[in-house]
């Protein structure tokens, strides 16, 4: 659950969150989220989303102008996991939450470093 | 030194000195008064093999430093050499071809090196003499390496040295960069230029991409509806971050990349079709610029010092060959640690060897070993990155210390600030090694 | 805007049940409407909004996009099929435009 | 030669703006009472005088020959030089792009003029780049320097900045006096002087490796 008042969600990435889940509780178990430590390249970074046994899973950031970034729903023959190349304005959170088959939700959040770069 | 006599006859003079050095003394004492007249016979020898940032600079340190102490002598085929740093200008626009040339005349005339204009095709490590394709051979105390690349047979299939023509590596520079700028000038209108990529390690890691800017400033004023294809064997390049979001900038929707997550591991072309076939599927092209995987050049390998991967390994502190410590290899074609391949690396590489050949053959004395290195890119007109090192020497590798890079979204005067800093480099490297 | 063009990579054949990769791309610059021309002038919003795979008629896997995703968006997942079949792939841009390509997965 | 003075501005020209205009020539050029040379000549009693002329001074090669050619620095001679130094002698070791605008150059030469002549209100020369404008210790000002090392040293410079200065883009460094060539560098070294690939060649220079430098480059300059 989102602590109330919780002063991160500037860019309304509570409420954001809020809307997928339809304000239920969101724990933080049974979700994976890969991400680099440091992105070399804030304009595509690989995002990595694993939830065993879920239906639909979603990604928001909380440094971005929006929140929102993809909503994924999964048939019975995709494993619900996905990769996705996303863009992040600056260093911030990367958000998880994900519909599991029995309605409930889970939730995680990895940091992300934005740097510029990879040369020689 | 035990050469033999035959060999040696067409070559030397009756006081050892080739005809050709002979040559250029008398130009060099002419012209040249501040060099003291060492008498040549019991100079300590140094052959330098390729007249490239490598081995030109390290001919004109060696021999300027020296102050005739030391014998130098260039081998390099071409009279003429263009630069393969600023070809991609020269592709884009920005430069004519002449300005990208250089002679040798200086290096003679300023600091009695002796050029010999042949292909140096063998060196006999016991003998310490470097055989010449023109059927001399020149003996050294200390040899220099510096023969830049030759390309990997095989590594792209379907195309070898014969099919240059139709489609060229243009990786060195001279016609071979006429040539793929011609044809990309010929292409029908919404056409489709295709870049195979090198896999890593290769000469100037931004190379390619650099080029592929310089490609699409071209054909966005000529040619405005044609499509760029990289097929690209790496999943990641050279300041990807700042060349990706130039391309965006200056030239949305033409560049497609094909990295290996989409099989841009798994190419094959058809010079004869003028086809590049993907992961299985054919796609059609208008000009092909394939830049194969590459290997130290042919010479490094025939003297016997190259490793599996085909580079030459080299003592940091000193550039000399890990398996013989009369040879020194420098720049594209040895393997040395965090520098990448470029003209730059192989300018500062040559600085470190031409003081640590003089020291060992003049007993001057020799500093602690320091390397720098910048890159610097263009990617549109007036919009130019950059990314430059230090580096020290270590017992295991050079090593890097210290770095900067351009940054995403600077103000168009930084970035025009780059791009005349570059031309300012240009002139002042071409200088360091020619004159 | 050049017309995209989709791509995607999945195995020739695969065995049945077995997961495998598919990967899939489509250039499209996903205009954010927030960046600016070089006149000043804000771009509008322009991306592709929302991408579906379907086995055999069955819907597998839709994805709804947000302009914070990457330009030229990327999407990468795993499946896994009882049988051959054809996978149809297709991305809707904001103009209403739809981009479709599809394979043919042979199992044995 | 009246063409070439711009329209109204010999009448026009502003010595008050041309003080501020000159704040850019400041880092290389001492001119009043006092005014030495510094990284490039000083300024007094320049009009009329012949190029490359000055005692004391490493003038470049060009600057030497352009002189010798018969180039005096007239007001419109000294206007063309600033729109452009390297279109009037090329190959000068003056790093400065030009001075565009005809009317900046009026009000620049106008303020020269009252500065530069003799008499009494010329006012007193004020210094180029100090230790303290940066926040550094003038005793790295002492180090002694050993010209040898940094000819090594400077092989790292001589890849970017030509000996002669004759590209635009990467200043002269040749002939530049010790201070200056060693607060130059320590602003760099400490973040103080703000150029990526310049702190990171400083970064690594120890103190006594920029006094090697200074030396050499003090050197060079007097070198054909």
């Amino acid at each position: 659950m989102v602590p109330a008042g919780e002063a991160w969600a500037s860019n309304g990435v509570s409420q954001a969150i809020a809307a997928f889940t339809g304000g239920a509780r969101t724990l933080e178990a049974g979700l994976r989220l890969e991400v680099p430590e440091i992105a070399d390249n804030g304009g595509a970074v690989p995002i990595r989303v694993v939830a065993e046994g879920a239906r639909r899973i979603a990604l928001f950031t909380d440094g971005n102008p929006y929140p929102r970034v993809a909503a994924f729903s999964f048939g019975p023959l995709v494993p619900p996991a996905a990769t996705i190349r996303i863009r992040l304005a600056k260093s911030q959170n990367v958000i998880a939450v994900a519909e599991m088959a029995d309605g409930t939700f889970r939730r995680t959040s990895r940091a992300v470093a934005v740097t510029v770069g990879g040369c020689a | 030194m035990n050469q033999g006599e035959g060999v040696m006859s067409q070559w030397k003079g009756n006081n050892g000195l080739s005809r050709r050095q002979v040559l250029a003394t008398a130009v060099a004492a002419s012209t040249a008064l501040s060099a003291p007249a060492v008498l040549a016979q019991g100079r300590p020898r140094v052959v330098v093999v390729g007249g490239g940032a490598g081995g030109a600079t390290a001919a004109r340190y060696i021999a300027r430093d020296s102050r005739g102490a030391v014998d130098v002598t260039l081998v390099e085929p071409t009279r003429a050499y263009y630069s393969c740093f600023f070809s991609n200008l020269y592709i884009g626009g920005f430069r004519e071809y002449a300005s990208i040339g250089h002679s040798y005349g200086a290096l003679a005339a300023n600091h009695g090196i002796n050029v010999v204009h042949d292909w140096a095709v063998s060196v006999d490590r016991d003998k310490r003499t470097v055989g010449l394709a023109g059927g001399g051979s020149l003996s050294y105390d200390r040899l220099v390496l510096s023969p830049g690349i030759d390309f990997k047979e095989g590594s792209v299939a379907g195309w070898d040295l014969s099919q240059q023509n139709r489609m060229p590596h243009a990786y060195k520079a001279g016609s071979q960069t006429q040539l793929l700028k011609a044809q990309i000038e010929a292409m029908p209108e919404g056409g489709v230029y295709c870049m195979v990529a090198p896999p890593n390690p290769f000469r100037c890691p931004p190379g390619p991409y650099e080029r592929i800017s310089m490609v699409a400033h071209v054909l966005k004023q000529t040619n405005p509806t044609a499509k760029i294809l990289i097929v690209d064997p790496k999943p990641k390049f050279s300041k990807q971050g700042l060349f990706e979001e130039g391309w965006q900038r200056h030239y949305a929707g033409m560049i497609e990349r094909i990295g290996p997550d989409f099989g841009g591991d798994k190419v094959e072309v058809r010079p004869a079709s003028m086809e590049v076939v993907i992961d299985g599927e054919v796609n059609k092209v208008d000009a092909c610029n394939v830049i194969p995987a590459q290997q130290a050049g042919r010479i490094a390998a025939l003297a016997g010092i190259t490793n599996d991967a085909g580079w030459a390994p080299v003592v940091a502190h000193t550039m000399q060959s890990r398996a013989d410590g009369n040879i020194h290899v420098l720049g594209d074609a040895s393997q040395q640690g965090d520098m990448p391949k470029s003209g730059f690396s192989a300018n500062s590489q040559a600085k470190v060897c031409a003081m640590a050949v003089r020291g060992a053959l003049t007993d001057s004395k020799v500093y602690p070993a320091r390397f720098s290195n910048t890159c610097w890119s263009l990617i549109a007109t007036d919009d130019g990155v950059k990314v430059g090192a230090s580096y020290e020497a270590t017992d295991e590798k050079i090593a890097k210390t210290d770095g900067f890079i351009s940054q995403t979204g600077e103000s168009a005067e930084v970035r025009k600030a780059t791009y005349e800093e570059s031309l300012g480099w240009y002139s002042a490297i071409s200088d360091d090694m020619f004159s | 805007m050049a017309k995209p063009r989709p791509r995607i990579r999945v195995p020739k054949s695969v065995e049945a049940g077995a997961p495998f990769k598919v990967r899939t791309r489509i250039t499209h610059p996903m205009h954010t409407g927030l960046q600016r021309d070089r006149d000043g002038n804000i771009v509008p919003r322009q991306i592709v909004n929302r991408f579906r795979v379907r086995y055999n008629g069955e819907e597998a896997l839709s994805v709804d996009l947000e302009p914070a995703v990457s330009a030229d968006p990327y999407i990468e997942f795993e499946m896994a099929v009882p049988a051959s079949g054809l996978l149809e792939f297709e991305w809707v841009d904001d103009d209403g435009s739809v981009y479709s390509l599809s394979r043919k997965v042979a199992v044995g | 030669m009246l063409a070439l003075v711009p329209a109204g501005g010999a009448w026009s020209a502003d010595a008050e703006r041309g003080k501020a205009l000159y704040a850019q020539c400041k880092r290389c050029h001492q001119v009043g009472d006092g005014a030495a040379h510094r990284i490039g000549p000083h300024l007094n009693d320049v009009f009329g005088r012949a190029a490359g002329s000055l005692e004391g001074f490493r003038y470049s090669p060009a600057m030497k020959a352009a002189g010798a050619g018969g180039l005096v620095w007239t007001a419109a001679a000294l206007d063309g030089f600033l729109s452009e130094p390297r279109a009037l002698v090329p190959r000068s070791r003056m790093s400065y792009a030009g001075m565009k605008e005809a009317t900046d150059r009026a009000d620049l030469l106008a303020w020269l003029r009252l500065s530069s002549g003799g008499g009494p209100d010329r006012p007193a020369a004020e210094p180029t780049a100090t230790p303290e404008e940066y926040g550094l210790d003038p005793q790295l000002l002492t180090i002694t320097g050993d010209p040898d090392y940094g000819a090594y040293l400077a092989g790292e410079c001589t890849t970017c900045h030509r000996p002669d200065g004759g590209e635009e883009g990467i200043p002269a460094i040749t002939g530049w006096p010790h201070d200056d060539f060693v607060i130059a560098l320590q602003a760099y070294k400490r973040g103080k002087r703000v150029h990526p690939a310049m702190q990171l060649v400083a970064r690594r220079l120890s103190d006594e490796e920029i006094a090697a430098l200074a030396a050499h480059f003090r050197r060079a300059g007097d070198e054909p």
